[in-house]
This record gives C-alpha cells, structure tokens and sequence, in this order.
C-alpha cells in the first residue's frame, strides 16, 4: 500500500473536520439555529475519507441524505456547507439544498440525496461519461446497507457490470436503516455477496479503519480507471449517533453501541496506528485538530453573517438558459 | 363525546379502530412497528419516522410490518394482497418517494379491475406524508396529490384537521379502491376536537366550513387553515368569504364547488402544490365550463411556483400559499 | 415423482391447447381479424403446465405480456379467452383487457401483465395473503429473464426471504429479452444465482422438459407449502416464434431456432417419454389433439358471434361500489 | 428542400443530424440498436420496437446503446450522464413507463439544477411513445405527459407531424434541461413534408394551424387532426375555428392561447388524455384567469374519460376524442 505523509495528514484532517463540522451542527441544531432533516456522519469517517483519499479531482462521487462526510471527504469548502446549513444565500447551493441536498458539482461531489438508492444510477451515469468520453474518471456511489434493497441499486449494478463501466460501488453497512437492524430486512450476512447477480467484483472493508478502507478502494479505483470493470465494496460501520438529530435510539442497546464507540473510533484507530507506525507524530495531528476547530468556527462566524437568499428568487434557476 | 386530538394520534385512533374491526386490515411499510426495538419492551416506541404508528403492533402483532426500504416491493406487494383477500394500508413514508413506486398505483392498483372486467376489488389505502413547511426541501416537500388524482381507478383525500383525518381514513380504508391519504405536514401539528369511536367521513365530500356571499375561499389540506385566516382578515374589512374544504380530490365534490360559486360569484383556489395540472387548475376549469353562467369575474389560483421547494426557511415561506397571498387574489377580482 | 394418467393427460391437453390456440391466433392476425399486441407462448408450452399441473385451484399465479400460456396452464377457460381476443362483451374481462391484460382471477390467474416484471410483486403480494390469513395456497410468478433485471424483481425476492412468503419465483429464460439476447444484458450464466443475493432457495430446470419442469415445481411448491420459504426456479426455454406476431426474427439465426423447434419441443418430448414409458398411449393422445382442436374451433365461432361491448360503457368498472 | 417523410424517419433523421453535430450527444434504450444482430449484418435492422431508431447505430457506433430491461437504470443512468458531460437521449419505448422510471425524472432530473443552487445542467431528452390507437390497451396506451407537464425542471413537448417531430427534437436534444419528447401513436402513421438539413422548432411556441374568428379549437399531438378535420366540417356549415396546436406543453405558450380566444371569445380544448389535472384544464384555468374579458362562452374540453384505455376497437375509438365529439363541444358553446 502506498502512502506519504501529506496524505495521511489531509485524511486525518478531513475525519477530523467531519466530526468536528457535526459536533457544531448538533449544538447548533439544539439552540434551534438550524433546521430541517439532518443525519449525521459521525462514526463512518474513515470509509468516506478512506475512498476519496483514493480518488482525483475530476473523479465523482455520489452520495446519500447522510452526506456532509462524502462532501467534506471528496473536497467541498466547509464555509459554504455552513453557509449552506444555515439557508444562506452564500451556501454552497445558495440555500436551495440543505444538509439533505447538498452538493458541489465543481468538485465532483454529484449531491446528498433525500432518496434512498438515487445516488446509484446517477454514479453510473457519470461513469458512463467517462468511459464514453475517455476521460480516465472514476465514479463512486456511496450508500447504505437500506439502499441495497431499491430496485436502483439493481439495475445500476447490473448496467454497470454489463458495460464494465469505472465505477465502484460503496455500501457503507451501519447495521441499521433507520431504526430496522439490517438483519431484519437483507437475509445476507454480507451484502457483497450481491455482487455475484451481476459477476461483479467485491470486496469486505472495515469501514472504521481508515487503513483497510483506502487499500480495498484504492484497488477497486484501480482496477475501474484500468478497464477492469466495476466493484462493490462492503464497509462495515456505525453510526454513532442516531438516524437523524433527535432520535430516542430505543431500538439498539447502549452496549453496543457504546462498544463501537469507545473501541473502534476511526479516528483514534488512525491515530493509533499512525503513532504507533511513527507515520504521523502527536504535535502534528494536534495542530490539524485546532486547524479544524478554527476552520469551523470561522465558517459559523461567516454563514451567521451572511445575507438571506431574496425570496424573490424562489424560483430562480428552475431551469437553464439555453443556447438554442 | 370527543376530546382534543393531535392530527398524528387521530390518524392512530382510526388504524386502530380499523384493525380491531377487520381482520383483514394490516399494516405494513418502513419502521411502521418501529423496527429494531423488537425484541426489548420497546417493541414499537418508534412507530414510524414520525410516530404515528406508535402502539399499533403491541396490540395486533403480526398485522403491522416493518418492511425493507423497498417502496415498489411494498406498494406491489400491498396491491396483490388486496386483490387476493387482505386489506393493506401501506405507508408511503414521504410523497417525494411515489418516483419510486409509481407503477404499482398507476398501472396495478389503478388498473386492475378496469383490465379484468370489473371481477377483482383492491381495498389497499396508501398513508403518505405531503407537502412543504418543515424544511425538508425539495425531495421530501412535495405535493403530488394531483398525480394520484390524475389516474382513473385511484381515489385520493387530504384531510385539513385530526377529525377529518380520522373519519376519512377509516372511509379510505374500507373503501373496496385504492385510496391515496395525504397528510400534509402543514396539517400535522394541528390538534382539535376528535369525536371517540368509530365513524367515517365519506369520500367525494367537501366541506363548507365558514358561509359568505362575497367571494368563495377553496382549500385542500395545509391551504384551508390559510383561506380561513384570509376569510377571517377580509371579514375584518367587510368581505364575507365561503370557504370550502376539498377534503377529498378525487371524487372532487363538483357539487359543493358549483354552488359555492352560485352564491358568490368569484372564486380563489388555494393550493400549496405547484400550479400546473393541479387541483386548481381543474377546480377553475369546472367554474369556466359548468359554472360559466355564475361567474362574475377571473377564477384565480394561489399555489406554489413552478419550481421545486427550497430548503433554505425565507425561501419557503415565500413558496409556500399564505393568507396574504389569498387576500391580494381576492383584490384582484375587483 | 408422483403422477397418474389423469394427471399426465390433462398436462398434455394443455400444452396442446396452448399451442393450438396460438397457432389459431396467428392465422386470426394474418387475415386480420384480430388487434393489438400479441406475444405468443408457444414453445414453453411445457414452463407453464409443468408448474401449474403441481397447483391447486386455490392457488395465485402472476403472468407476463406472454400471458396465454399461463392462462390456459391455470385454467382460464378457452372460449372466454378467444372471446377476450376478438374484444367481445362475452371475454374474460369483457373485451377491456385484450392479450397483454388477460386475467381471470376466480381461476387464480392474476393477469398477464404489460409491464416487464410487475407481475412479480403482486404475486409476493398474494403469497402475503396466504401467510397472513393461513390459506395454505402457494403463489408463483411467471416472468422472463428481461424481467429479473427490473428493481420490481429484486425487490420483491427480498421482501418474499425476508417473511419465509409461500412463492415460487419461475423464470422463463427464454435466451432473448425482445431482440436483445440475455447474455448481452446478464452478466452471470445461470440467473439461478441471483437467489443467492435474498439467501433464497433455486433450481433449474429443462423447460423444454415437462417432467423436469414438473418435478422441480413440485418440491418447489411443496416447500413454499410447508413452510419453507421461497424459490427462484429458472427454466431454460424459447420461444418458437418472435418477441411479438409480425416480428421479422433478423436477431436470432435459424440454425439455432430450428434445432429448438425440431429437437426440443416440448409437446414431442413429452409425447415420446409418455408412449416410451407407457405412461399413455397414442390413441388417447390423438384424442386429445382432436377435442382440443374442437374447442378451438368452437370458441372461435362463439367469440366470432358475441355482442361487442357497448361503447357506452367505456368508462364501466373503473371504481367498484363500495359498502361504506 | 423538403420531401415527404413519415413521422419515426423525421424523428431518425433528427437523432442522425443530433449524433452527427455533437459527439456528446448518445441515445441509449431498450434494443435501439437492434439487439441480437450485433454480430451478423443486420445489427440495426430492428432500431427499437417501432423502428425508429433503425441504422443510426452503423453510423455511430459506440453511441448508440442497448440496454436492459431496467427503466429505473436507464432513466437514472442518463441523468448522472447528463449532468457529467453527455447529452443523452434516453427511449422510453412506452410513456406508460414512467411508473418504472419516475424518480430520476421528478427527484433527480428535475431537481438537481435547482437544489444546486444553479451550478449544473442536465440536458437530458427522453424520447417516448404515449397514446392510444393501437388497442394497445391499458398499459401501453397512456398520454401522461400531464406529469411530466406538472414537474417543475422538466419540459415537455408533442409534435403533431413529421416536420415538427424533427424540429422539436433537435431542439429538444440540444435544449439544455431535461425535455420529454412525446411521440402520439396517433399521429406515428402520419407522412408529411419534412424540410431537409439542420433546423429547429423553439420550444414553448404553438403554431396556428388554420384562422377563423369564430372559436378556437386547441389541441396537442394526435388531437391537432382530429381538430382540423372538426374545422372542416365546421367550415361546410359557415363556422371558422382557429385551430391552435400547443406542441410546448412546458412551457406553454399562454400568449398563443389567450390571442386566439381574444379573436374568437370561445374555445374547445381537446387533449386525448384522461381529464383529471390535464392540459385541458390548464388551458381552461389560463383562460379563466387571464383571458377572463375575451370569454363570451363556457371553455369546454374534450378529452378521454376517467378510465383505463380499454382494448377492444369498438370502445378504444369511443375512448378517443373524435371530431364528431368536438363539433358537440362547439354546438354546446351555443
Ligand atoms: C426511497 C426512500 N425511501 C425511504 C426513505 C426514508 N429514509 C431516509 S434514510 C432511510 C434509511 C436508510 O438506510 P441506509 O440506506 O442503511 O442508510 P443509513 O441511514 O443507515 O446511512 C430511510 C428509510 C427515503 N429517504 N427514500
Ligand atoms: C417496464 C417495461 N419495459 C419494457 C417493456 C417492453 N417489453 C415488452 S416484452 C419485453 C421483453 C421481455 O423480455 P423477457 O422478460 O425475457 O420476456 P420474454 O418476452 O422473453 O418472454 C419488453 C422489453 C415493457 N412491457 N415493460
Ligand atoms: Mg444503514
Ligand atoms: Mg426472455
């Protein structure tokens, strides 16, 4: 496996903005400053950042209603998804979107999705594109274990194989889809097996080592941007907190989730491997975390004093000017 | 006797009242006996996203399911149970998913009895969730009571207080078609009086719920709470208004619509889905045909704009109908 | 493997009965007096009677846009079927279905479909029913290879593990989706596999081979009977005519459909085994070809006499009255 | 230079001048390169069910692709295509489909320009078949462009004839939002003059089809003959229609429809669709409301009942409007 320090250091920064951004939305959501439907990322870091630290600029990425990880991991501005957040005009979808919708297109990230499984043909498509235009891209769908029971997951998967498009499919299986235990609904122990409907490949990640996650990805990208066709890679994770801000959480046991959070945060895993391997050094991981923490709070300070959008615009951009 | 309800227990009172009545009523859908909390005492604490099922699998286990987040597996499946001898309410969670599970209602439940000859009944009631408000954008906001309303072989009703609500869904839910039942959010934090025990409200009509010869009011779900505080406003200023709750879309109460509009004149249909081949539009094109020989001035709408619902709240508020807009539609009648 | 004579006689009569009403269809067609879009069965005459020759009346099936086969297999009497074809009042569904919507729900046939996999989850629907209300009928789905890359396939096999339904899910592999041949758009060789994806039960079967077909059915239905979940039964099969009457057939070759037609067909093959074995003779066999040409014959000239349906009630039947 | 053409070889030549003026441009579908003859000489022999699309995959290979059965794939795949670069034409081979495919229309395509606050295109076009007049019944006989209609980010068009299908379309593929493009099997049988070369018809103009002063008769696809022919009979007994052919159903040309009624004071809208939240009505509504002073008689709309498209010839031709249908509507105008 390959790495450098530069990059371990901007993954680490990026779990670390990912938690640090959602433990500002919590406060935040709590002192009734923001609203809206908003599901938090917090425990599944190392799989978002995990994949994009694997990918390149012009690669794609979609992802789900849980999806400030996928942005932040895949490179878009914290101040303009605070901004954002906050149904500011200076937003990073100029307050159109929301936590459930929010996108950046300029850097590849196709958009948080309020359906579950959308996200999947649109990754496909983007594949599509870039086998037809040869631009050497690879495109990512994230999405949950819930969503591997949408006809969409389905038919993209199946599409996907057939064209050997360069796409890599990433379930990121928390064990729950709202408040129904995976097991309840998928009679599969691991959801990878159903790549075999399709003769695609896969492959098993621990969604809460950063580690395993950027080399199982960095071989699915791999393997995609070389022609080798598509993949559907399991991450095995969980959410540390609830399915959306407010949840009671009644239908898990505090035992075990206390146990994923307390033993496999993926943010002290890194942090203890990449001490223990000397790979990255205590002082240089602290000033990363107040970097983040000044990031954060100047993105609040800023979206806090950004202008509204004029409701006037309330139907802008509805659709494009074209040139014909 | 009734006593004060929210709108959310009103539509759980009428799933009760309806599974104790028929064994053949179940319910199924996502998270709807509250998922993983099955094998604790919590069984059911969840009772769906928002809590309406809540209660229900504790008293008829086996009848309320949690299902895969599948909505053409769910609707599909819910269609063949009823045409096989079950009476399924199945919950759409959001309206935004019908994209997911369309065919099942328009090309199955909608159909079938017309294809076979009029020899099979679907007694299937979808609960869905509509409409704007909670900032939940544009995926989860959206208001598409006019495509089930669009398609022959489905009925489609959206009660605009917990009374209502509770009468039309046991009515939706014995009904022998297929029922869509809305619950716009705009509706869902309203409480009132809910008469106990088991009634229905039937499907097809409206209600008149304020009398006035100046100008008719016409609202449907979270609109009728605005065409009353618009009545109540130009009350002030001496314009009576009838305001007339839809109730159900389809049958549409032309009836109640005509005379409404024989009595006034004038008309302002008030609806919070967007404008084009909605409910308003037909309500107006019922006044210009039928009504041609009442009409005293433009019939105008007031809905969303033709735009999906923005998240951001300013940007809402201004998309969705408010009494102020009702009252400047009003003003330009003359 | 269980049969008797009556058993065997009345599967053949049906195969036959199949075959001979299509044949009499395409000659309808040609001289033009019959419309609409028709899709002809014959060839997997031996699919459709070898799964319902192990049904009982009680008993659901769901059909596909190549839904005679499964009529005449399940029961649907053959004089209201011609009649339906010819649009006459006195059709099955009263002239308002036609061949892509026939249906015949006292007889347990849920309809021939026109849309491409939805029949599948409206038979998961009726092995829902069985559970539930404790019927002890079984549901089957009939549907084609193209239908099982349809999200309503893969949904509703989920939902059908999940709750252990009494379905069997029976693939007609056909080898072709319309013009397009199945394994330019599945990946795997046996869609068999895809029951793996729902940890559900499958088998394969010869369809061309009413005994086999019969056989594996049979355990098929007798788990779904007792308790043991479903199954995803494919048959390999053709059809000898094209995707739909008027077809020019230019994406297949003939050396292919002549080896199927003149070597597999499933009436001969059955009729070799049932005199080789002396299961039946061929006299009886010849009585059967000659009743069932009568009837044809007879519902021709019935249908050819029925009233039209009255225009005036086009718009009949769309809502059932209803007691509330 | 123009010849006579029939009305899928106006669409082809459309798809071959879009193919060969943008290397983005791609068509995917069910068989729409032919299927199975991929091998053999033959391989676009087929261009989809009806032909259409026949020879354009020799022309553009690579280009031009078959898929699967799986409309959810299909449809969804050409949005993210869309979005990252392509211009995709999609084929829905049937409209009444879209219950297979309705999400990545209403909640992707539609969407995602607006919920990313203006930062994206999707020129997407869907080409597809809808109506009735094949006995095609029930499931594949539907005119549902009122929802595409009534999505907001979505256009959606209906040629009446093969030298407006090739114009709309061109226009179509290279409109910069997602555009239905409808094909009535009403008028797929229709030869016409088809102009040469490269041109385009705007979308969101209607075209006046004949003049009279005496009532506008507004139709769309199949509809625009049946009005004419309704004209001309009209016109044997003294009365002259405007008749108005929307072709844009969105955008609508509301300044075509409210002049026309200006001249003439009364108008039949006839739209083969069922009537429920329909065009009809829209038109009806707009004339209600905008054009309330130019109105000297009821708006009448002749459209489908509310019912299922049946199969059986002698009650698929009562379901279709008819001629004879609009000259009652016109009677009734008094
Ligand atoms: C089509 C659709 N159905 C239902 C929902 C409601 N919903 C939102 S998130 C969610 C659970 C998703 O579970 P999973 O895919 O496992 O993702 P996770 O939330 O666990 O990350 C559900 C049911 C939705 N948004 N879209
Ligand atoms: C949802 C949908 N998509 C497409 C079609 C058009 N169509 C009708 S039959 C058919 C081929 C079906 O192939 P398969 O499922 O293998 O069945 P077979 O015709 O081979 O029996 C297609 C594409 C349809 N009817 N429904
Ligand atoms: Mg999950
Ligand atoms: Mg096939």
């Amino acid at each position: 496996m390959q790495w450098n320090r530069e990059q371990l250091l901007d993954s680490y920064r990026k779990m670390r903005t990912i938690r640090a951004f959602e433990e500002k939305l919590t406060e935040l959501v709590s002192a009734g400053k923001m609203g809206g439907f908003m599901h938090l990322y917090a425990g599944e870091e190392a799989v978002a950042v995990g994949v994009c630290a694997q990918l390149a600029g012009g690669d794609f990425v979609s992802s789900t209603h849980r999806g400030h990880g996928h942005c932040i991991a895949k490179g878009v501005e914290v101040a303009g998804m605070m901004a954002e957040l906050f149904g500011r005009a200076t937003g990073v979808c100029k307050g159109r979107g929301g936590s459930m919708h929010i996108a950046d297109i300029e850097k590849g990230m196709l958009g948080a999705n309020g359906i579950v499984g959308a996200g999947i043909p649109l990754t496909t498509g983007a594949a599509l594109t870039a086998k037809l235009k040869q631009t050497g891209a690879v495109a990512v769908a994230f999405f949950g274990d819930g969503a591997t029971n949408q006809g969409s997951f389905h038919e993209s998967l199946n599409m996907a194989s057939n064209w050997k498009l360069p796409a890599v499919y990433v379930v990121e299986n928390n064990g729950f889809g709202e408040f129904t235990p995976t097991d309840f609904v998928i009679p599969v122990k691991d959801i990878a097996v159903r790549a075999e409907s399709y003769a695609m490949n896969s492959d098993i990640a621990d969604g809460m080592d950063f580690f395993d996650v950027f080399e199982k990805a960095g071989r699915a990208i791999e393997r995609a941007r070389s022609g080798g066709g598509p993949t559907l890679l399991e991450c095995k994770t969980y959410r540390f907190h609830g399915h959306y801000v407010g949840d009671p959480l009644v239908y898990r046991s505090k035992e075990e989730a206390e146990d994923w959070i307390q033993n496999r945060d993926p943010l002290l895993r890194f942090e203890d491997r990449a001490l223990a391997e000397g790979l990255l050094d205590s002082d240089a991981l602290r000033r990363v975390d107040k970097l983040v923490e000044e990031e954060i709070a100047a993105a609040v300070e800023a979206a806090e004093a950004a202008p509204l959008p004029d409701p006037a615009e309330v139907d802008a951009d509805v659709y494009a000017e074209s040139p014909a | 006797m009734s006593r004060e309800l929210g709108f959310g227990m009103a539509v759980n009172e009428a799933l009760h009242l309806a599974l104790e009545s028929d064994p053949d009523v179940i319910l199924l859908g996502e998270d709807v006996a509250g998922g993983g909390a099955r094998d604790s005492g919590d069984v059911d604490e969840m009772g769906g996203v928002l809590g309406t099922t809540k209660g229900l699998v504790k008293s008829f286990p086996g009848r309320v399911l949690d299902t895969p987040i599948s909505e053409m597996g769910i609707i599909g499946t819910a269609v063949g149970a009823a045409a096989t001898g079950l009476r399924p309410v199945a919950e759409l969670m959001f309206m935004d998913f019908l994209g997911t599970c369309l065919d099942p209602l328009l090309n199955q439940a909608a159909k079938l009895r017309y294809m076979f000859g009029g020899k099979v009944r679907v007694p299937l009631t979808v609960r869905t969730v509509s409409g704007a408000g909670m900032q939940a954008a544009a995926q989860h906001s959206q208001s598409l009571y006019w495509i089930t309303t669009g398609i022959p072989g489905l009925k489609t009703v959206i009660p605009s207080n917990p009374a209502d609500a509770k009468g039309l869904l046991l009515s939706a839910i014995r009904d022998d078609n297929p029922v869509i039942f809305c619950e716009a959010k705009g509706v869902l934090g309203l409480t009132g009086e809910v008469p106990e025990g088991d009634y229905t409200v039937p499907l097809g009509e409206a209600a008149l719920l304020r009398s006035g010869g100046d100008v008719s009011l016409v609202g449907l779900g979270c609109t009728v709470p605005v065409c009353m505080e618009a009545a109540a406003q130009l009350a002030a200023e001496g314009i009576e208004a009838d305001v007339l709750d839809l109730r159900s879309l389809q049958p549409l109460d032309e009836e109640a619509i005509l005379s409404s509009l024989a009595k006034t004149g004038s008309m302002v249909v008030v609806d919070e889905a967007t404008p084009r081949c909605g409910i308003a539009s037909d309500v107006a094109a019922l006044c210009v045909d039928r009504g041609f020989d009442s009409l005293n001035a433009p019939v105008k709408r007031v809905t969303a704009p033709h735009a999906p619902v923005p998240f951001s709240q300013v940007l809402e508020r201004a998309y969705m109908p408010a009494a102020a807009d009702v009252i400047a539609a009003v003003r330009e009648l003359g």
